[in-house]
């Protein structure tokens, strides 16, 4: 056999086997640079934040928050201040008023039994957001092409805002996922 | 996951004038004009391309006269390849039926 | 009428050109309007942009705006910080006072990479000497700007050490001499292969660990307006410990891989898809895996000379 | 500054000659989302180094425009022998009829309105093409949200392409205050010459630019929202002009409509805005009116934002904890989930 067939060969073998392949189901046609955001993979907005634990966060209608693991009941569409009082005591974190984004805060506001110090007064001045142990968030969903956070209303989403807001006050700080939101915060340069 | 609904007479056309096709070694780069996306096609759906180009026609038509420009036979390429090749073009835009087009 | 560069501007009167948001810095492929209350922005500007091109009041529109500043009012009392502000929404962290130079290194490069849309950018170091130029593409720790570095001392000019400008109407990179950008161990490596009066001081403790600027020469910024035909392309990957191998990559290979590191291919379309087909056919590839920066150089060394370089 | 600078953009006053001033004019075109427009209006009266600046706005618009083009094909193609004709909205319709609106306009996502009878269909198409309800909304309850309170199902995101697909069946939720007759706006929906898909009638897209700008809440994009509405306007042929107020009145949007003719009176002096405002009776509230040339003017409280404006800097920037609620605004709809990929519920 010349070596000019043998090489023609060798090609038809190639090619049949990329047909293999594609009967196989591998694709015929790739697009290229069409990633989730529509831009560049940048490898620091890919980290991704295992939550070590359950984590709830009360937000309330200033849009401070309290992140910790307590537990709170609604009753009636409201949660009594001692409990509300006994999260915040134990909360591992808080944040400052305007701290979370609006969507997050309580729609409407009203506070009955007020002032009897009794404890059983209520208030649903309160939002509560649930995330459960080991979720996990990719901050890097939420930025979009143009480099803007893009957040939804849900839970993930005001973990991240809250990150940021972290980053920013305390970017050392033991914020489960601090390292990957300051990475991201930081990305390029 | 085809892009819309076609059949077995449907005529797949290629429009030459929305692309620019730059080829190394046996791989095909295609740019689409009107989308403004850039493609990947290997020898198989390079052919279909030029063959829908050059000639529109049905999945039947277009099939056999890849496979005699590739001196392929149905057992290298089988038509189900085939098809899910023809449908993998019109989902990017590449291809689309004629009637479609005249639409 | 000659161009003026920071070293022969008088401290205060950029600090107040700074203070007012006139300072223009003029440098290569873009152009900036620089805005700031900090007086470690003008410390670093002397230092390592003293060789740049510099106006005390705004001469034309620029390509970026950045105003290095406290992230509000009430927080320059409270905590001194800066933030990068690129004048669009990017995510960015206030950083101490004391790393405003950081803060102004990642708002510029926020702005080259989100915003400016003139050349195909490429997240990639970039030289060239008179032969033509040399495009190192590869991520965070890939080695890139100690690459970048060593090839500068090899009688290259510094293009950049974090972004490859590709001009959309022919294969050829666009110079933006900013200084390089240093991160931990390769600080003390750029240094002793420079000599320490080239390398800024170190930034201690920032997000990033500790960093520091290997300042442009002059030689680079006079060529700043030079733009190099691309003959070499690398892409590097750091091991420690690991004996240096290289593999020469296909057109096609190397065009799907250049694809994924512009920053704005899809935007540009039909240009960006010409211009880097066209920048490909004139240039060879190579993907390198080394764990030692000479052992590195001498395989781009062969390459280069290969390439005709 | 705002007013004037929103004034030079809608190429009622020249480019102004001092630098700063064109820096900050960048600036603010850059952050309302004009600066396509701008590019347009510039044109080459200004100097090199700004028409490239400029350009990069340019860029962005003819991306979106192709993404855009290409989304419209992949849709006809979905919808082809359905007997579903989608009508094309808002920034979409605009670019697939050419108009004056569409040009330097970025955007970012397509929006079609089904009749509420053909919603199910649509959605069985959809899916079947390739479009998957957004993770962000995945979860039954948004979906259950969506379905009960809002008028236009979760968002789509197209599996391979990513991008983003509305299909609303109606211009405002049923539980807007604002009491919208929606048929007339399929009744004179038109076909798109060479599409399967329709476009509403050229007053209809005044009216729904209003309504969206004025009527959904947020007013988020006022520099952009306030020059659509007056190319769309200077669009309609006397005729049409005339029509309008009429077609207003029967549709029931004669308060979005009353605040967009306001604005357009006071802050573009248009003369034709402002006798549609004299036909419809004039605004509402001029409180309200206010309100709206305050948020034009980007102000949050008016006092800080006096203070800001004479810093003469580009100061308009919030700090970040106030950027980010900020930045959701256009988000709120996104009601979310968790962020993993979650099994769509079942549809009947």
């Amino acid at each position: 056999m010349s070596s000019t067939e043998d090489s023609k060969t060798k090609f038809r073998d190639q090619r049949r086997q990329l047909l293999r392949l594609g009967a196989a189901g591998m694709p015929m046609v790739l697009t290229l640079g069409a990633g989730a955001s529509g831009g560049p993979l940048i490898s620091q907005l890919q980290c991704v934040i295992t939550l070590p634990g359950s984590i709830r966060i009360l937000v309330d209608d200033d849009g401070a928050a309290w992140v910790g693991n307590g537990n709170l009941k609604k009753k009636k569409g409201k949660y009594k201040s001692k409990d509300i009082n006994n999260f915040k005591d134990n909360a591992d974190f808080s944040f400052p008023s305007s701290s979370a984004p609006s969507q997050f805060r309580p729609g409407s506001c009203s506070g009955d039994g007020d002032g009897d110090g009794d404890g059983d007064s209520s208030s649903s001045c309160y939002e509560l957001y649930s995330l459960d142990a080991y979720q996990l968030i990719t901050p890097g969903d939420y930025v979009d092409v143009n480099g803007s956070w893009n957040l939804g209303s849900d839970a993930a989403s005001l973990y991240v805002a809250l990150s940021a807001r972290q980053a920013d006050l305390s970017p050392n700080s033991s914020w489960p996922g601090i390292s990957c939101i300051v990475s991201i915060l930081n990305y390029l340069g | 996951m085809a892009v819309g609904p076609y059949t077995s007479q449907t005529i797949w056309i290629a429009e030459a004038d929305d692309f620019v096709i730059r080829q190394f070694e046996d791989v095909y780069f295609v740019f689409c004009k009107s989308a403004g996306t850039t493609h990947l096609l290997n020898f198989l759906t390079a052919s279909i391309v030029k063959n829908a180009v050059d000639k529109p026609g049905n999945m039947k038509d277009l099939y056999d006269r890849v496979l005699n420009d590739l001196e392929l036979d149905a057992e290298d390429c089988p038509s189900e390849l085939f098809e899910s090749s023809v449908v993998q073009l019109d989902e990017v835009g590449l291809l689309k039926p004629k009637e479609y087009s005249n639409a | 009428m000659p161009e003026t560069l920071i070293s022969d501007l008088n401290r205060a009167d950029v600090f107040s050109s700074l203070k007012e948001g006139q300072f223009e810095l003029i440098l290569g492929a873009f152009s900036a309007r620089l805005a700031s209350q900090s007086p470690e922005l003008v410390d670093f500007l002397f230092d390592v942009y003293r060789d740049v091109p510099a106006n005390l009041e705004l001469q034309e529109v620029t390509d970026i705006a950045l105003n290095v500043r406290p992230p509000n009012v009430f927080r320059k009392y409270l905590r001194p910080q800066v933030i990068p502000d690129p004048g669009f929404k990017v995510p960015a962290v206030p950083l101490p006072k004391k790393m405003a130079p950081l803060s102004l290194e990642m708002g510029m490069n926020l702005s080259v990479a989100l915003k400016c849309c003139r050349f195909l950018t490429f997240h990639a170091g970039a030289v060239a000497n008179e032969n033509g130029g040399v495009l190192i593409s590869g991520a965070s720790g890939s080695g890139k700007s100690t690459l970048t570095t060593a090839l500068m001392q090899e009688g290259y000019r510094l293009f950049s050490d974090e972004f490859g400008l590709l001009s959309l109407d022919k294969a050829e990179i666009n110079p933006y001499p900013r200084p390089v950008s240093l991160k931990g161990n390769s600080i003390s490596v750029v240094r002793d292969m420079v000599g320490a009066e080239w390398v800024s001081k170190s930034i201690m403790n920032t997000p990033k660990g500790e960093i520091a600027y290997r300042r442009a020469r002059r030689s680079d910024i006079e060529q700043a307006n030079v733009p190099a035909p691309v003959k070499l392309i690398l892409f590097p990957s750091f091991a420690e410990n690991i004996s240096p191998r290289a593999k020469k990559l296909t057109k096609a290979e190397t065009i799907m891989r250049l694809i994924e590191s512009a920053t704005n291919y899809k935007l540009l379309g039909e240009a960006a898809y010409k211009a880097l087909t066209d920048m490909v056919v004139g240039a060879e590839a190579y993907d390198i895996t080394y764990g030692d920066t000479e052992e590195c150089m001498q395989m781009v060394r062969d390459f280069a000379g290969e390439a005709g370089l | 500054m705002s007013r004037y600078f929103t004034r030079v953009i809608a190429g009622l006053e020249p480019i102004p000659e001092n630098v700063t001033e064109r820096a900050l004019l960048l600036e603010f075109a850059d952050v309302n989302h004009v600066f396509g427009r701008l590019a347009l209006v510039a044109g080459d009266m200004v100097s090199e180094k700004m028409q490239s600046v400029l350009e990069n706005g340019v860029t962005r618009a003819a991306y979106d425009h192709h993404m855009l083009h290409n989304e419209k094909e992949r849709l006809e193609r979905a919808f082809v022998g359905s007997g579903i004709q989608p009508i094309l909205l808002k920034g979409g319709a605009y670019v697939a009829l050419g108009l004056e609106a569409a040009k330097g306009r970025r955007v970012s996502d397509l929006d079609i309105l089904v009749p509420e009878q053909n919603v199910k269909e649509a959605e069985e198409i959809l899916l079947a093409a390739g479009w998957n309800f957004d993770e962000s909304a995945a979860e039954e309850y948004d979906q259950n949200y969506y379905r009960k309170h809002m008028h236009e199902l979760p968002p789509f995101r197209h599996s391979a392409r990513f991008t983003i697909l509305d299909v609303h069946h109606r211009l405002l939720p049923p539980t807007s205050r604002l009491n919208i007759n929606n048929k007339p706006f399929f009744e004179a929906a038109m076909p798109l010459v060479g599409s399967f898909l329709k476009v509403l009638s050229p007053q209809d897209l005044i009216i729904h630019s209003a309504i969206h700008a004025f009527a959904d809440g947020t007013f988020e994009t006022p520099v952009r929202s306030l020059i659509e509405l007056n190319l769309l306007l200077n669009d309609l042929n006397p005729d049409e002009g005339l029509a309008l107020v009429e077609r207003i009145k029967m549709i029931g949007a004669e308060k979005p409509c009353a605040y967009a003719f306001g604005l357009l009176a006071k802050v573009l002096d248009s003369e034709r805005a402002d006798v549609l405002l004299k036909e419809l009776g004039g605004v509402p509230s001029q409180t309200v009116l206010d309100w709206f040339v305050d948020r034009l003017n980007g102000n949050q409280t008016r006092k800080s934002t006096k203070a800001m404006l004479y810093l003469r800097s580009h100061l308009l920037r919030m700090p970040l904890y106030k950027l980010l609620p900020h930045l959701v605004v256009k988000a709120f709809k996104r009601i979310g989930a968790k962020p993993h990929p979650v099994r769509l519920p079942e549809i009947q």
